[in-house]
Order: C-alpha cells, then structure tokens, then sequence
C-alpha cells in the first residue's frame, strides 16, 4: 500500500500531462459516458466514476482505481465522443495508465505480461503482428477453421499476391533502416525506459535485439560504400 | 488466461464448462468462459403500484431522490449498505433484481421514523421497508422474519380467543424459531417478574396459560374477522 | 416501423427537398397556420410513408445542418496548421490536383479533400498479419481502374505500424513515441516519390487501419496545439534525418482507406461491378476509431443515413446495390479492447457475441457484416465460432466492404480476397452471391502448386516494394 | 419620426412591447418576417401554456388581437427589415417590401429558433418515426391523439429526454434552456390526460422547474400522473428488431448501463439563438454575446439596452427565456423605447 505522499504523487503525474485539461472540463456526473462504454455492459466499471474520481481529486481512490479498473476500458473512445462536456474519459484512462507504469505499479505489471510477445514484436520489428503469432494452438477458442485452406502458412503467405506481405515472423516486410530509425525513437522517447521498468528480461531480450540489428545494418551500410567504391 | 479483472464481474454472471470439447477441440474452462452482461434491459412498469399496496407503501412514488431518509438513517449510521433512498429508487423503476441483493439487510429497518419524520415529499421511508418487507416475505425471497412470526403467533391467538396469553405468546414463538425457553436471561426475567408480583395474579397467569380462556361470548367473531383479514389482503394485492 | 427492411433513415434521401429553405409540396398546412410543417395540427393519424416524412421533415428548413457555430472549443485544425506553416514551423504535404481529390462532408459540415490517386499504401499490422485479403482486396480495386503501381500508388517496405494498438493496449508508449512513429512514416510517405523519379509530395498517405487513422489525427491536433511537443519531436526526427528544411512535414489531410472506398463508390459499381449483390442483407460496423475519435473528421454524407450516421460502408454497400439493414447496436464497440483481446478474451467474445453478432442475426438476419478495420473483423470473425460453448451458434460472415465489393467485381475469394483467412462462415455468402466456392478452392489448391514451384502472381512489381535498399 | 418605436418581431415579447407603447400614446410600426403574428407559440402549435395552463391560441391569439385591432399599430407581415439608417431618436427603416419607416427607438424582439435534433444524430431523430421534438409533442397533444407517428398504435410507453441542444458542449450549446424541465413535466400530464395508459418516463441530469414550476409541474406531474423520473442522460437511440424504440444510458444512481424499450421517444429540444441573429447583428449594428444571442448593455440601469443606443431588446432574443417573463420583458422594453420618445418631445418642446 502506498503512502499518501505517493499516492498525491501519482495524482500529480496524472494532472501534469499536458492532455489532462484537454481531457477533462468537467463533469455533470450524466453517465453518458458509462451507457456508451462496452466494458461497463461487463465490468463493474464506469467511466463516470474515473471522471468524478479525477474531478473531486480524490486521490486515494484514484490510487484504488489504477489497481485494476483502469486496465478494463477497452479505449474504443465512444466515451469522449459522446460527452456532452467534451472530456475523454478515454484520454484519461491512457494518461492514468502511463502513469500506473511510472509508477511501477503492479497491475501495469501483471496486464503487461500476456503483452510481452506483441511488445517483443513492435520493439524489434516495428509490427505489432506477425502470422506465426496466431496458430490454431495458441488459440483454441478461435475454433478449428481458424482458416479455411489448410497448409504450410510459409507457403499460403506467399500465395498472397503482394510482395510485402509474403512474410511470417512479421505482418509485413519492413527494412533494416526502418527499424533501425524505430530504435532510436524508443531510445529518445523513453519507451525503453519504461520497459526496463516493467518487465527487465523482456528489456534484456530485446535490447540485445537491438544492438545486434543495428549491427547488421551498420555492417550493410559498409558493403554499400565498398560497394560504391567499387563502381567508382 | 485468467481475467485481470475479474473482481469487477459477480460471480453468478461468469458462464463457463470447466470441461467442453467443441468440434474437436477443446475449450475447457477459460477458453470457453463467457460473461453475462450487467445492462438493465428493462422496467417492471407494475412493481410499485405492488408495493403501494402493502401498508406503509402507498406513498413511494412521491420520491424525488433528495437522499434526507438515508442521511438521517439510524441503521445507515451503522451500515452505509443500508440505504431507504436507493431501494425506493429502485421500487419506483420495478428494478425487483437489484432489490433482491440486497435482501439480507433491507429487514434490518428499526423503525426509528427520522426518514418519515425529515422526508421532505411526505414519502413514508419506514413504512416502504416495512411494505418491502412484507413483499419479499411473501414472495418467499427471505424466510419470515421473526417479527412476522411474531405477528402471526399474537393474531392466531386473537382469532381463538379474543385475547393474548403473553407467556403463550413468548413461549409458542420461542418454539416456532427454534429457540430453547431455557435462557439465562428469561431466567431472570421470570423470577424477578414474580418477585414483583402478587401471589394470585401469577396463578391466575399459570392458569390461563394452561387454559386459554375466550373472551365471553367471542363466538365466532374470530372467524369472521380472519376472514375480513384476508379479503382485505386479497383485495389490496389481487 | 419495419427497420429490418429498410436503411434506417433512408425516408430523409428522397431528392428534393434538401436545399436551401427548401419545402416540400404540402409542407404549409392549408389552413395557414403551419410554416414548414410547423403547424398546429399534428398529422399523426394513419401517416403513409410519404406523411411521416413529413411529420418529422420541418427541421430541414435549415440550409446546412451541421454548420453550427461551436465557437472556440471546435475548431479546424487544418486553419491552424496552415498558419504554423506561414509562420515558417512546419511543411504542409497537400493534396494537390494530382491526386485528383474528390471533396466530401464531415461532422459538422467542414470540406475534406479525399486523394484518389497517387497514393502510398500505409498498411495496418493486424491486416497484414491476419486478414490479407483486406489489403490485396484494396490494391487489385485499384488496378482494375487501371493504376499503374509505381506512379499511381506505392506499397513499400520502409514503414512501421503507429504503435497505437500497444499504446491503448499496455500503456507503453505515450505521445511523443507515437508522434515521431507518425512523422517517420509520413515523412517517407512524402520523400517516397523520389526514388521513382517524381516530385516531393507525390505520393500521399493512405491509412488501411483504423486505430492508425484515429490515432494519427489525435496526435496531428496535439502537435498543433503543443510547441513543446513539437520542439521534442523535431529533435528526434532531426537526428533520423526526417526534416524537410529543418521543419516537421505534416499532411493536410489523414486519409483512411475506406474514405477513398466512399468517393470511388460509384465508379466501383458502375465500372467494375459484375455480380448483383442486391439479394444480400447488409449489416454494417463501422470502426470505433474511424469515427469516434476527432470525430469532427469523419464523413457524414446528406445522401447516406440521412446524413445521420457517418457515411462509409453503408455508402460502398449501397451503391453495388446490397440491402443494408439497420440493427439496435449500429453505435456499439466490436469488443477489440487493445489488451482484451489478447489477454482478457472472456470480455471480448461475450461482448462481441452479445452486443454484436447475435444482433445482427436475430434482427437483421444479416448475410454479412461489413467493417473498415483491423481490429473489428479479427473481433467478430475469430470469436463467433466459440458461441457455441453457450449456445450462440449465430454464424455472420465478417469481411472488410473493400474485400465485399472486390467479390463484387469479380476477384477471386481465395486468390485475391483471401478468405481463407476468416474463420466465420464466409462461404455462405460467397455461395449467396453465386461465386462457387468450391471451385474457387480447387483452383487456389492448384495455384499453391504454382507458388510453390515459384510462379507467384503479383499485383505489382515486387521491386517497387524496396524503394530505398536495406 | 418621434411618436413611432418600429417593434422587430410578433412574439410574446414583441406583442407586449407594442401594447405598451401604443397604451401609453405612442405609435407602432410593427415587423414580421412570418405570414401569422404570435410567434413560436402560435407558428409551432404549442399545445397549453406554463404555468397559465391556457390554449397557446387562446392566450397568445388575444395579445395577437389586442395588437391588430390598435388603430396606432401599423404591422407589416412577411416583411423583414432590410436596413436601417440614422440614430437614437432618428432612425430610418427600410423594410423588405419596398416600405420606409421612421422611427425615435426601435426594440428587438426576434426571439429565437428552436433547437434542430438533427445536429444531435445519435438521439435518432429524422432516423426514427417515433422520435419526436416536444414541439410536435405539443402538435400532438394539441390534436387530441397520442399514437405512434411510425404505425399509429397507442404507446405504452414514452420516454422524455432532457437536454437536447442544451448544455452540451459537443454541439456548441452550453446553456441551459431554462424552460424543458417545466414543458416536459407539463407534457408528461398532457399525455397522460390523453392517453391514461401511456406510462411517461423523464430522464434527467437534474430538475430546474424553479420558482412556482416546482409543484405545479414537477411534483404534480410525478405525484398525481405518475411520472417516473430516471436519473440517466440518454447517449444514443436506436430501434429493437420488434420495431420498438431502445435508449441507452447509464442509470447513475443503480449505477448500471440500461437499454429500455420504448413506443416513441420525445427530445425536450432547447433554444437557439435565432438562426437570423448574424444578419439582425449586422443590419441594426448591435452585438452578439459569445453563445449568439443579443448583447445586454449594462442592465441596472440600461434595463432592456442593446450595444446600440436606441434599440432595446426583450424576452428570448436575449437568452432561453419563458413566455411570461419575455411578456414582462416586453413591456419594460416598451417603456424604455417610450422614454427615449418622450425625452425627445421634451427637447423639442
């Protein structure tokens, strides 16, 4: 349990992001928001309350609320389309959930986990998805005919007639380059950081990753300039 | 897969075969799991005209939600689940489920009447928990209340005799809730009683307790009037 | 009332009537007390159609509906790029008449030039990876027009997905990440006609997702509105080499694919079209993040729902001629959720079974539903099959209305709209609108032998893919 | 000329500014843009009045007669002014059909447009028959009938929901109408008189039927015709496969999202400042507040001023106001439009 220093920190956070007056003007606690929300149809979960923890300052409960509420709204942002006073409850479920991550705090941890995969991928990749993420083992509840023509998925990738996606271990072909700029945008933003944060193996996994990528394309990099020297 | 947040789901609307195969394959617990939705999908247009008719009632649909019942609530003071002002709400939409949960504590009323005393519209709040109650008693949601076995047990004797035993009373509802004559504390309330009081009036209370007398010439008044009684029942709740 | 067989709001598209002051022939009541229907008697006895259009008509007096002031808390972010730009801050990559744009509405009346042509394909992560028929559907469109890959469009390799999905889903990532992820991409977008011998500015972006397009806007208004924001993002992309004169390059407009679906609409039906989908019950989800978030850019199209819903899908599926059938949770999320459905899939299958399929089965009794993202057709196709568990075998084919309409016109549904990839019951509908799709499954059998002997079939150069080598 | 104040608009406020100065012994040169006189009330069929509980025809048609039957009334119907030239004491109007006006004070009584539920698209009206406007409630009421536009069958049930086109930054309204809350209270009775076996729901943020409204309206309407008042904004409207109306909310004190069948579904729209209000700004050179209603000069002691010197303004050009209050305002405008008169004989003199 946190002490209230910390929680009023973490509150702090939230309220000094720089889309927090953008996301909330008020609240006349309507429940627009909630009636528009899937995750309320299922969850004891409601938008409306977020909002009015925020707005009455309630530290303490914001606090509670980030232990676990905040990780069930499913950001569609029906919420901040719909507000008749134009916040984002949305918005603010994202800021609070950065947060949570700043903070280190153990929900951020646990939802993270089954993540590690799509993160390995972004991080390394720059896709988010890849074909060989989704084998019928990995996913019984999608059923048998996960799809309808049964084969190699190497082969049925190259049936797909365009050139960037005959790929498996990535949704699409990106180049070295690319991803080679992506490592630094993670670096620079403090993305790595807040992995290293979360969940240090998969930081080390991926940093080694990293490091020998960049490798790969420093050393393409010379080839092209022998190359050049060649032609010259 | 475990569902993070799964504290925010009641256990009764969690759908799930903890063992199921479906076209071969097989989707045991989790991977079959669904949930019930929690939307309120409709109203029960009839219920407070339901509780209108049970006394106490009559006023509900005066409320405006101000909330002065369950602020001024002796029982609220105790328990914040206690709350008049939510369950008129809730009788005023026919919400009969939501009103259902909470059926444990809604009896616990101590009839104390600050609500109907600072009720504003003139509501009645005590004599809707009474009314509610009485609704969830008949319809056999919560066993009777001791209160009403109570009740029961002093009007059975009225419709005999015409009048009350108070030591048949307390021992006939002792027996009906299972309860042993044998306590301390009755114990003591007899002797000290007795103590107090005169040699002939204890017989004569040990003689009509064994006896029962009637009131003279009650005849067949107590047929008549528990048959008044429950045509008014019946015509106030059809 | 019979909304299951008619398009919600269709009684508001009747032709005349819609312009300015304009007023229908009975619109005065006789007695002269009623100004455009504003009367004191009230026509509600035994209404036709005709008179309880009517009933509810008066109100479109006014000339432009949405044109409504909304002082300073709305405003056009377009104004202010325009001025960030005079002022020397950033580039603005226009949609110029090389792209011959086609103008539509949004939300409140606002003009947004949608590109047709020339045009760099920003793919989606979740198509490619899982349904890849959404985005072969898209390009074997634009070459039935007669595209030529390379002038016409681009696909390449040097892009990353906008990193959004694990930003709603995990928290990790914030603003600036996914504002310099947004400048790379759509640098590149701008820098890429060079290597094929055009000008700067040649090809502009078409976002294929959904999550990406919503996401891109949000963070556009939040570069505009921040120098702080675009101060460390200009850092960044310094260091990558992304700057276009040392400035920031942002587009005029974020165009989504199916946007471009809607202002080719009618060419596709009446150029392209080739089987008659008119027996075809449509039911249509519209993405979440297509037109709930800055939702003032999204396309609301008089002619289309009245003008009450945003356009896209519903204007594609009517004008190849399919019924599109209205349902109770139009509004409704799929159930997607960024995190939920990988990690909390008891909430996304009850949700999307629930709230989504068996409505469009028990009242629109649809043959399809038709989407425009990711994240909605992976939603409602993988999680319908374990209905089942409880009773819910509801079956509605799910597939993207650019992968319907290419079915439409012609393309094969395995080779081209690569249903293969679906696990609803797509055969169905493919059967429904004559196509075999048995014989459709022999021939891609053969094709795989084909492929695997090394003749694959490509709808472009596959060299156009690399335009900058690594 | 100095005996003449030029009254810009027949409405409630209007019909009483005109009474007032022609009582007290000056003339009017009344303008309306429409064919009839009355205004809102009478162009949109209102059904009985707050609070009086009188036919709209009846209590707006005498002040209607009151003014035509003025001999030192001139009234230009279906006419708009198109300029006007001159000054505090000395104005000239030009008027749309060809007619000049001289005038020592003009007041402004151009009221205001009401609030069109289709820039509010999710709440299903011109999607949905049976989604309605209190206007053509009002409509209905007045003709004696309350059914289904859709297929003309009896509601069981009809939800009224608060708030539209007010209070709702999403469309740029952010006042509060100040008057749905009594007229929908008083429709809720006005079904139910008509048609007992409609149950009438009204969902809410929270109940301004302030002043005297609050038992006249809001507790007689619960209390004695049994409306049920939800604690719930509505966020969308859509229609069940049956046909029926669903709205969807979230009940805030269940704290529960809901999905409730419904017959017809009636949006208490709120007021607009007059879609004309650009144009009357431009041609009498007075102001707008930010929402787009007339500017208020100072009040204490410019009651009724505009930015302009000399024109005057009254009732719900203003803001959201009621009938009987933009009466009163009228006539304070009235007054204040024949002290500038008055004060101009005086310097003559």
């Amino acid at each position: 349990m946190a002490t209230y220093a910390e929680m009023q920190q973490i509150y702090d956070d939230i309220r000094g992001d720089f889309r927090y007056d953008h996301e909330l003007n008020g609240c006349l606690n309507c429940g627009i928001c909630t009636a528009t929300c899937p995750s309320a149809q299922f969850y004891d979960y409601s938008p409306r309350e977020i909002v009015q923890l925020l707005w009455t300052e309630n530290v303490e409960q914001i606090y509670d609320a980030m232990q676990e509420k905040i990780w069930a709204c499913a950001q569609c942002m029906t919420c901040a389309a719909r507000c008749p006073f134009k916040n984002s409850p949305g918005g603010l479920v994202a800021i609070m959930r950065e947060v949570a991550i700043k903070h280190e705090m153990q929900s951020a941890k646990d939802v993270l986990r089954p993540f590690g995969r799509v993160m390995l991928k972004l991080i390394t990749t720059g896709n988010q998805l890849s074909p060989d993420m989704i084998q019928p083992d990995h996913f019984p509840d999608w059923g048998p005919n996960i799809q309808k023509v049964e084969g190699d998925l190497r082969l049925l990738r190259k049936a797909i007639p365009v050139k960037t996606l005959q790929t498996v271990d990535t949704a699409w072909e990106v180049s070295l380059k690319t991803s080679v700029e992506m490592y630094t945008i993670w670096e620079m933003t403090g993305v790595l950081r807040s992995l290293e944060l979360m969940d240090e193996n998969l930081f080390d996994v991926i940093e080694d990753f990293i490091d020998e990528k960049r490798e790969d394309y420093e050393d393409w990099l010379e080839e092209q300039e022998e190359d050049e020297e060649d032609d010259d | 897969m475990a569902i993070h947040e799964k504290s925010l789901i009641e256990p009764e609307r969690l759908l799930k075969h903890d063992s199921l195969v479906v076209d071969g394959v097989d989707v045991s617990g989790h991977w079959n799991t669904m949930i019930a939705p929690r939307t309120i999908t409709d109203y029960d247009d009839d219920f407070e005209a339901k509780i209108q008719k049970y006394g106490g009632g009559e006023n509900v649909h005066r409320c405006w939600q101000c909330g002065s019942c369950t602020n001024s609530c002796t029982v609220y003071a105790q328990n914040v689940q206690f709350n008049p002002r939510y369950w008129i709400y809730l009788i005023r939409l026919g919400l009969k489920e939501e009103i259902v949960k909470d059926k444990d504590i809604i009896w616990q009323c101590v009839s104390c009447n600050k609500c109907t005393d600072i009720c504003p519209k003139d509501v009645r709040p005590e004599g809707v928990m009474k009314a509610l109650s009485h609704w969830m008693e008949d319809e056999g949601i919560t066993g009777k209340s001791p209160s009403k076995i109570f009740d029961e047990e002093f009007l059975d004797q009225i419709y005999k005799t015409g009048r009350i035993e108070d030591g048949k009373v307390v021992q006939n509802f002792f027996k009906k809730t299972g309860q042993s004559l044998f306590q301390d504390w009755l114990r003591v309330f007899m002797l000290r009683m007795m103590k107090g009081l005169p040699i002939m009036h204890l017989m004569r209370m040990g003689w009509n307790t064994v006896h029962t007398p009637r009131t003279r010439s009650w005849g067949r008044t107590g047929e008549v009037l528990k048959a008044y009684v429950q045509e008014q029942k019946e015509a106030r709740h059809g | 009332m019979k909304p299951t067989d008619q398009t919600p709001g269709n009684h508001n598209t009747s032709a005349e009537g819609t312009g300015t002051g304009a007023m229908k022939p009975g619109f005065h009541n006789t007695d002269g007390q009623g100004i455009a229907g504003h009367g004191s008697f009230f026509q509600a006895t035994d209404l036709s159609p005709e008179d309880a259009v009517r009933a509810t008509d008066w109100v479109r007096k006014h000339v432009d509906r949405r044109t409504i002031d909304l002082g300073d808390r709305m405003d056009d972010v377009r104004e202010h790029m325009e001025e960030l730009e005079k002022d020397g801050q950033i580039i603005i990559h226009r949609v110029g008449d090389q792209h011959e744009p086609v103008s539509v509405k949004t939300l409140f009346g606002w003009d947004k030039k949608i590109p047709t042509k020339q045009l760099w394909h920003h793919k989606s992560c979740g198509q490619c990876g899982n349904i890849p028929g959404y985005p072969t559907a898209l390009l074997w469109v634009m070459n039935k027009f007669g595209f030529v890959p390379g002038k016409d469009y681009l696909d390449e390799t040097d892009q990353t997905s906008c990193t959004a999905w694990n930003y709603h889903g995990s928290g990790i990532g914030n603003v600036e990440s996914l504002a310099a992820v947004f400048l790379r991409n759509f640098h590149q977008a701008y820098i890429s006609g060079k290597q094929h011998g055009h000008e700067a500015g040649h090809f502009f972006p078409l976002v294929h997702c959904g999550t990406s397009y919503g996401n891109y806007k949000e963070i556009r208004k939040y570069l505009i509105e921040s120098a702080e924001l675009r101060e460390k993002v200009t850092k960044i992309l310094g260091k990558l080499g992304r700057l276009v004169d040392g400035k920031l390059v942002i587009p005029e407009e974020i165009v989504h694919y199916s946007e471009w679906v809607h202002v080719m609409r009618n060419r596709i039906a009446s150029e392209l079209q080739t089987i008659d989908v008119s027996n075809i019950r449509v039911t249509a989800h519209v993405a979440c993040h297509y037109y709930k978030m800055v939702h003032e850019d999204a396309i609301y199209d008089p002619t289309v729902l009245g003008g009450n819903r945003t356009a896209i899908i519903t204007s594609m599926a009517q004008a190849l001629g399919a019924q599109v059938i209205d349902y109770s949770t139009w509004y409704d999320c799929c159930g997607f959720g960024f995190r939920h459905i990988i990690s909390e899939r008891e909430f996304t299958r009850s949700f999307t079974m629930d709230r989504k399929i068996r409505v469009a089965r028990e009242e629109a009794n649809a043959d399809v539903m038709l989407t425009n993202d990711t994240g909605c057709v992976t939603t409602m196709d993988k999680n319908q099959w374990i209905g089942k568990a409880h009773d819910q075998d509801f079956q509605v084919p799910i597939m993207a209305e650019v992968q319907f309409a290419a079915l439409a016109c012609g393309a094969d549904p395995l080779k081209i709209v690569q249903l293969q990839w679906h696990a609803s019951p797509c055969e169905e509908l493919v059967e429904k609108m004559g196509i075999s799709w048995d014989e459709a499954k022999k021939n891609f059998h053969e094709y795989l032998k084909e492929v695997e002997a090394g003749n694959i079939e490509y709808l472009y150069n596959p060299e156009l893919a690399y335009g900058s080598k690594a | 000329m100095g005996d003449t104040v030029l009254v810009v608009g027949a409405g409630p406020a209007g019909l009483s500014a005109a009474a007032n100065v022609t009582a007290a012994g000056y003339k009017v040169v009344m303008v309306e843009k429409e064919e009839v006189l009355g205004g809102a009330p009478i162009l949109s069929g209102y059904a009985r009045l707050v609070p009086s509980g009188e036919w709209a025809k009846d209590a707006i048609g005498r002040m209607v007669s009151r003014v035509e039957e003025d001999a030192n009334c001139t009234v230009h119907k279906n006419a708009k002014v198109t300029q006007l030239d001159g000054e505090a004491g000395n104005f000239t109007a030009t008027l749309s059909n060809g007619e000049t006006v001289k005038a020592g004070a003009v007041v402004l009584a151009t009221g205001f447009t009401h609030f069109d539920s289709i820039n509010k698209p999710e709440w299903g009206f011109g999607t949905y028959e049976d989604v309605l406007t209190t206007t053509q409630m009002e409509q209905m009421v007045s003709s004696g009938k309350i059914i289904c536009p859709s297929d003309g069958r009896v509601p069981e049930r009809v939800a009224i929901l608060l708030c539209v086109g007010s209070r709702d930054r999403q469309i740029g309204r952010e006042w509060c109408s100040k008057i749905c809350c009594t007229v929908s209270a008083n429709l809720a009775m006005e079904i139910k008189e008509i048609s007992p076996g409609t149950d009438v729901f009204i969902y809410y943020m929270d109940i301004r039927t302030y002043g005297l409204y609050e038992d006249k309206f809001y507790w007689k309407s619960q209390e004695e015709f049994k409306t049920k008042f939800v604690k719930a904004r509505i966020a969308e409207v859509t229609a069940s496969g049956d046909g029926r109306l669903l709205v969807k909310g979230e009940d805030t004190l269940v704290k529960r999202p809901i999905v409730i069948p419904f017959d017809i579904v009636v949006h208490a729209i709120g007021m607009d400042p007059n879609e004309d209000n650009p144009e009357i700004s431009r041609i009498f050179g007075v102001g707008l507040e930010k929402h787009g209603f007339i500017e208020r000069a100072e009040h204490y002691t410019n009651t009724c001023g505009t930015t302009r010197r000399g024109i005057y303004s009254c009732g719900a050009a203003y803001a959201p106001e009621t009938i009987d209050d933009s009466i009163s305002q009228g006539a304070a405008a009235g007054a204040r439009a024949v002290a500038d008169l008055h004060a101009l004989v005086r310097k003559a003199g």
